[in-house]
């Protein structure tokens, strides 16, 4: 039964890994940056997951609910979504730099023009 | 003025004195009558403390905490002032041979080099006058650091070298052993102090004493114990006047002082004796004197060849404190003494005969006496010291290191003693003998390959002058003067002895 | 969720990144129709605005900047990237076991610092949307830092791109490719969208003023604004969107967001209260409460739209 | 006036850097704003003084921002620990900015400066936020406002590496900083708390929990990431090797000591309480980490040629040095630590700095462009020998107390190993530190060397003020002995 209880937790987890392992296993800078975001984002489908109580309904004050969901991990991820973005902003900008200086997205081919110079 | 501000000062005056020789650089005159004057007024300084340490006193002097709990202190003890005393003395002498030595040999950049000499006078005053373990190592440190300049002074490829392995061994060693022996210490018994019968003294078992004691030991680079005494030969690179006070007595003698205080306010004389451990580094430092006696034997070059017969001097004052006898002990202080006197005058003869003759090699030597007469006379007295005959004061610092290895049952070590002055009589010897009776004519052939050898002048090879050629007057004087000190101490050792009678039974 | 999962190994698969990016964007849609299901209102309004709009805008963009092909690359060292990720979501599940089960009632969580806001924030505050509360006030100064990051964030692309000579010259049409030559002839599109801009514009402020009581807020609230000149950016003509806001305007406009913001906190001091206290700020804790969480919330907007708008244009401009 | 702000001294300490950051961008100036930018600098620095002292009087402060009591609101928790880094980083930040003024007017477009300023006084908002909050997602959102401002100014330096190095230092610290929210998702989910002092009392009771573990081994791991403790400091030496230098002295000086501070943070008074740290084999696994990077981050200086790299991969060995002491998790060893901390913050700062100066007359800093530097920059040389003998630990320079407190630390554990590791690491550092000044001093400069004069002074003082405080706290070092010792207790007593 409690297992149950946690399968969600392991299909965030799941998509979180999927991000990571993009991460770090892709060469092509865009792509690293995308990863990024899909570990980003299963991380607050986490929280979210959390914040979920069984029968509650939105945090939003109203007459005749007793229960809600709990606000905190909401409030959190909004901030985290806004990290997020600026993140992937920035390192979307020094893409399309390095891109100007060296011609090139992927990560070895940049390796190899870095031993060169 | 009281002993204490005549403490301070005398800490003071030398890097004053290096930085007024800064200012001066531009005019040679002034910039060696301040070196002349400082070394004067440190001399002065240091010496208006002995009545007081003569009479039992202990000044002490503390000037800030460095570490909570632990201060920079500067304590006057006798064996501290006996090195002082020393040091301020020979800086004095050794200004004056440089003076003739550096002009006539005219070396490039001459202020560097006397600023940094008084800053190691300075650093050396420091360790004699340390009151704790950390103040001696800091002073240690910058003694290491001020002196490797003066090393690679001539900026050849392997001055480079020799400065690397100077710098490379002494510290490494500090840093590896001696540092960490301290800090253990501290972290043991929490002080420092050089305190009369040690502060290890029963805090420590036999094994950890033992780790300790080697990891001082080795950790005192400077003392030259070998396997870590490669730095001093290739310290010889320097200019002759740096050879003879830093390396025949500031630097080195600051290595043995520090064995020496180790010995006996560190761990005490009698919690040493305890520890068997002091028996290996004994047979050690008597390994040091043979072999390197030995290794003397066979280097031609003069430098080189004093060089070594101070790694095995040095090992005698290392062996006085492993004896960890009184008399052992006051052998010891008496031979940093005596030895000094030996020492430098020898390296002032040996540059004597660069300046004047261009001649680095013993085979080149033959007949050096005709045209130096007075100089190869000094050699021949320093050398009697070195070896402990009357009329010189080697004598007696010998006599006390023999008493004081019958006093410790080592019946072994006075053998070595004879045995290594009969080597000190060959080659030490062979240089005053060939100067006066050989002749000059059978200069051997074999050792042609040193015609090309930049240190000397061929003129001096092929036709032998037979008008006597001297060095120059200052070097003279000043040979005069520590060849004069040999005698004067065989008939007055007393202020030294006393002193050392104080550190075993105050 | 098992559909995220299906996407997350599409994205790592596929080569083509057009198609990884928009991808992506469906990916943080599907989250936010997930977070809807878990209650996060004002959690899946901002991920669907950001994560599905705003991010994916930037990486065409990106895109249309550098290549849209991911070169095949050796797959030397990923599988030691493969032994690392199964390592690490191996602990994480490990970790799951002393979690509480899914929507668990008397889980700690919902038991130490939740209850007080649900309770409290009633009176103390007096919104309805208790996010906002504490979105704006309990926890005002996380929000303050955001704010202070999307401002690093847009300043930081203005200085890693925003000069012109760092852009190769190209014609700007091509920022988002064909699909932006067709948008620009297509009347009805064109038509659609002109009278779409407004509309969005408007639902933008409502969101803003809105945010106290129903989902919605600064955050998304700016994040909309932007899109409405964004989409006009595409639709229409980049420049004269940027004439519309020159970069002076938006540079502005983004300090005055963020100063708003620390200003107010700041009024906390004079009235006798802590930095970011909004009870003194006016006669009654309420409608103090009110009064700040207006003003900052005006803040957040202001900087965010800016934000974003800056950015999008700074991206754009790289063909000029 | 005074009276009203002095009650408000801790917000102030963060939010005056935050205020001035869109003030530079709206003046549009680069002198105003490198004039805001030392005048907020300095005015932190007093507030952190004063901080500091407040600490030292009556003990720890703590501030309610908008008055909302913990665990409810957030709260800024000022102990000596955190008081002690506040000084260390506005202390810095006041020496290096007054030098960064030529500095980064040499090394970044003219347009850009102005915004450059704006960049750093963000940064310098983020590390002290982080130090100075008491609430573990406070630290999360200033942990990203100082890292996304540092990528922004390492890729501002002209050379192209720069973009790559700052690329990749975004992608790893994006990681970290995701590893630390997954952790802080997992402390909140069995706890229900985000403040620091509450997760600490709650903590004890949860220690056989697994999710309490695995959100302990996040948090860790990111902020190792964070501190480049090695092996996951790949990022570091690129970053400091490529940035304006200027930036590599402050983010060298502070960036990563901020990191070691807040896992310091974490590990011991949020899980202090808790007997986790040692069931977990935490301190093993620090320690072992610690000694590898103090041996391999000086055996890869030995035989860097590019100096600023070479100073780059001495930090790593240097940040396993303060590893090592916070490891140990007695007062003697995270004292160690925590002077270390400030000690290396300063001699490095100095160092990067005089690479700065030898940047500006030469632009490069590769080892064999000094030869023979020291005749033409004397001065500059000077300060790098000097810098460099606190490396190697010279008694005098400050490098020498953090090895005698570390050394000591370790002998009372009677952690062998450890000792021999300090000893070998900083043998490693006479070398490295000997290559330079060889190449400096005994080489003959090179034909046709350009004839280069003195770093201009408004980069030499500042540059001699650093080198000369990390002598000050070298030769009389028991002030910060003191306050580090007293931060240590803090730190491991937990919750006061």
């Amino acid at each position: 039964m409690e297992f149950l209880g946690l399968i969600n937790y392991w299909i965030v987890i799941v998509l979180m890994m999927t991000g990571f392992y993009i991460v770090i296993a892709h060469d092509n800078l865009v792509k690293k940056i995308v990863g990024l975001n899909i570990f980003q984002v299963s991380v607050f489908v986490f929280y979210i997951t959390m914040a979920k109580v069984e029968g509650g309904t939105a945090p939003i004050l109203a007459e005749g609910i007793t229960t809600y969901s709990n606000p905190l991990p909401h409030v959190l991820i909004l901030t985290a979504i806004v990290v997020g973005v600026a993140t992937t902003a920035l390192g979307l900008a020094l893409v399309v730099r390095i891109r100007d200086a060296y011609g090139t997205i992927e990560d070895d081919e940049l390796e190899n023009q870095e031993g060169e110079s | 003025m009281s002993p204490e501000q005549a403490i301070q000062l005398s800490l003071l005056v030398p890097f004053l004195g290096a930085a007024l020789i800064v200012l001066t650089w531009a005019n040679p005159n002034v910039r060696e009558t301040v070196t002349l004057i400082t070394g004067a007024v440190l001399f002065y300084l240091v010496s208006s403390i002995y009545p007081t340490v003569a009479g039992g006193g202990q000044p002490s002097v503390t000037l800030f905490e460095m570490l909570p709990g632990l201060a920079i202190v500067f304590t006057v003890e006798p064996l501290g002032m006996i090195f002082a005393g020393i040091a301020s003395f020979l800086w004095i002498v050794t200004s004056i041979y440089s003076i003739g030595y550096m002009r006539g040999h005219d070396e490039q950049n001459q202020t560097r080099f006397y600023a940094l000499f008084a800053i190691a006078i300075g650093a050396a005053i420091g360790i004699a006058f340390a009151g704790n373990m950390l103040t001696l190592f800091v002073f240690y440190e910058v003694l290491t650091i001020s002196t490797f300049p003066l090393v690679t002074h001539h900026g050849t490829p392997e001055a480079k070298r020799a400065g690397r392995v100077y710098l490379g061994i002494l510290l490494s060693t500090s840093i590896a052993f001696q540092l960490v022996a301290i800090i253990w210490t501290w972290s043991m018994v929490g002080t420092l102090d050089f305190t009369q019968g040690g502060i290890l003294n029963g805090k420590v078992g036999g094994l950890t004493a033992a780790i300790l004691l080697g990891l001082y030991v080795f950790g005192i680079g400077k003392a030259a114990l070998m396997p870590f005494h490669r730095w001093l030969p290739a310290a010889m690179v320097a200019p002759t006047p740096v050879s003879a006070l830093l390396h025949a007595v500031a630097v080195v003698k600051a290595g043995v002082f520090t064995v020496l205080k180790v010995a006996v306010y560190i761990f005490g004389v009698d919690f040493l004796f305890s520890i068997e451990a002091s028996q290996w580094f004994l047979y050690l430092a008597a390994a040091t004197v043979l072999i390197s006696s030995l290794v003397a034997m066979s280097k031609d070059n003069l430098k080189a060849r004093l060089a070594y017969s101070t790694v095995s001097q040095l090992s005698y004052i290392v062996l006085g404190a492993m004896l960890a006898s009184d008399l052992g002990v006051i052998g010891g202080g008496m031979h940093i003494a005596m030895h000094a006197f030996g020492k430098i005058t020898l390296f002032f003869c040996a540059g004597a005969y660069i300046v004047a003759a261009h001649k680095t090699e013993i085979s080149h030597m033959h007949g050096i006496g005709r045209t130096m007469p007075l100089t190869t006379i000094a050699f021949m007295i320093g050398s009697l010291s070195i070896i402990g005959l009357p009329p010189m004061g080697g004598l007696w610092s010998k006599w006390y290191l023999a008493l004081g290895a019958l006093e410790a049952g080592q019946v072994v070590i006075v053998g070595v003693l004879m045995v290594s002055s009969l080597l000190n009589v060959a080659y030490l010897l062979e240089i005053p003998f060939k100067g006066f009776f050989a002749a000059p004519a059978d200069n051997p052939s074999p050792k042609a390959h040193h015609e090309h050898d930049p240190d000397h002048d061929h003129r001096f090879d092929h036709q032998q002058p037979r008008e006597i050629k001297e060095a120059p007057l200052p070097c003279l004087i000043a040979i005069g003067i520590t060849s004069a000190g040999c005698l004067i101490l065989f008939f007055y050792p007393e202020p030294v002895y006393n002193l050392m009678r104080l550190i075993v039974a105050p | 969720m098992g559909f995220m999962a299906v996407i997350g190994f599409a994205v790592a698969r596929l080569r083509n990144l057009f198609a990884v990016v928009m991808l992506t964007g469906i990916f943080s849609l599907t989250a936010a129709v997930l977070y809807v299901l878990l209650d996060a209102v004002d959690v899946a309004f901002t991920e669907a605005a950001v994560g599905a709009g705003i991010s994916t805008v930037l990486m065409l963009g990106t895109l249309a900047l550098t290549s849209s092909e991911e070169r095949v690359e050796s797959t030397g060292g990923s599988r030691w990237a493969l032994v690392l990720v199964v390592v690490t979501g191996a602990i994480l599940v490990y970790g799951t076991f002393d979690m509480p089960a899914f929507g668990d009632p008397t889980a700690a969580i919902h038991h130490h610092v939740a209850p007080y806001y649900l309770e409290k924030s009633g009176q103390e505050i007096g919104l309805p949307n208790v996010v906002t509360s504490v979105l704006a006030s309990y926890r005002g100064y996380d929000t303050l830092g955001e704010v202070f990051v999307i401002f690093t964030a847009a300043i930081g692309v203005l200085l890693i791109i925003g000069r012109p000579q760092f852009g190769r010259r190209r014609s700007h049409r091509m920022l988002v490719g064909e699909l932006h030559e067709s948008m620009r002839t297509n009347v009805i599109l064109r038509v659609v969208s002109k009278l779409l801009i407004p509309v969005i514009l408007l639902f933008a402020l409502y969101v803003q003023w809105h945010g106290d009581f129903g989902p919605g807020g600064g955050f998304q609230a700016g994040v909309i604004f932007a899109s409405g000149f964004i989409l006009y950016a595409l639709i229409f003509d980049i420049d004269t969107a940027r004439t519309m806001i020159p970069a002076r305007v938006t540079r502005i406009f983004l300090c005055l967001g963020v100063l708003l913001y620390t200003g107010v906190g700041i009024a906390g001091f004079f009235m006798g209260g802590n930095f970011l206290n909004y009870s003194v700020l006016a006669a009654t804790p309420v409608s103090g409460q009110h009064l700040g969480i207006l003003l900052v919330e005006f803040g957040v907007g202001l900087t965010v739209a800016a934000a974003m708008i800056s950015i999008f244009f700074t991206f754009a401009r790289q063909e000029h | 006036m005074a009276a009203l702000f002095s009650s408000h001294l801790p917000a102030l300490q963060v939010v005056l850097a935050l205020l001035a950051a869109p003030l530079c961008v709206m003046l549009r100036r680069p002198n105003a704003a490198w004039f805001i930018a030392t005048a907020v600098t300095w005015a932190l620095l007093a507030i952190a003084v004063v901080l500091l002292g407040r600490v030292l009087d009556i003990g720890t402060i703590t501030y309610a921002l908008g008055n909302w009591p913990a665990p409810w609101g957030i709260e800024y928790r000022i102990d000596l620990a955190n008081a002690f880094v506040l000084v260390l980083v506005t202390l810095i930040g006041s020496v290096v900015i007054p030098y960064a003024r030529a500095s980064i007017a040499a090394e970044v477009e003219e347009p850009r400066i102005y915004l450059f300023y704006c960049m750093y006084l963000l940064n310098l908002a983020g590390l002290l936020g982080i130090a100075i909050t008491g609430d573990v997602f406070n630290l999360f959102v200033f942990l990203e406002i100082s890292s996304l401002s540092s990528y922004v100014m390492i890729s501002l330096s002209r050379d192209r590496r720069a973009l790559v190095a700052a690329y990749r230092y975004l992608i790893m610290g994006t990681i970290g900083a995701t590893f630390y929210i997954i952790g802080v998702g997992m402390m909140y989910q069995v706890t229900g708390t985000l403040n620091m002092v509450n997760l600490a009392t709650l903590i004890p009771d949860l220690v056989d929990n697994r999710t309490v573990m695995v959100a302990l081994a996040f948090l860790s791991v990111g902020l190792c990431l964070k501190l480049a403790l090695f092996p996951l400091h790949m990022w570091l030496p690129n970053a400091y090797t490529y940035a304006p230098s200027a930036v590599s002295a402050f983010l060298a000086a502070t960036g990563t000591k901020v990191a070691v501070y807040a896992l310091a943070r974490i590990l011991f008074t949020v899980f202090g309480g808790s007997s986790l740290i040692d069931d977990f084999g935490l301190q093993e696994i620090l320690v072992t980490f610690a000694v590898l990077a103090m041996i391999g981050g000086s055996a890869v200086a030995v035989y860097e040629s590019n100096v600023k790299r070479l100073l780059a991969y001495s930090s790593v060995a240097q940040i396993g040095y303060m590893i090592l002491g916070l490891s140990m998790a007695s007062v003697i060893g995270m004292t160690a630590g925590l002077v270390h901390l400030f000690n290396h913050a300063l001699m490095k700062g100095g160092l990067f700095m005089v690479m700065g100066c030898v940047f500006f007359r030469l632009s490069s800093v590769q080892v064999e462009d000094m030869d023979g530097l020291a005749k033409r920059m004397p001065l500059t040389m000077a300060a790098f020998v000097a810098g460099g003998f606190g490396l190697i630990g010279m008694p005098l320079t400050a490098g020498f107390i953090s090895k005698w407190y570390l050394i000591q630390a370790a002998l009372e554990k009677g952690w062998w190993a450890a000792v021999a590791a300090i000893l070998i690491s900083s043998l490693l550092a006479v070398i490295y530190v000997w290559r330079v000044v060889e190449a400096a001093y005994f080489k003959p400069p090179p034909k046709g060397a350009a004839e280069v004069g003195e770093a201009p002074l408004s980069m030499l003082v500042p540059m001699w003020v650093m080198i000369g405080m990390s002598y000050y706290f070298g030769i009389d070092a028991t002030l910060t002995l003191d306050i580090a010792t007293g931060a240590a207790e803090t730190l491991l007593g937990g919750v006061q």
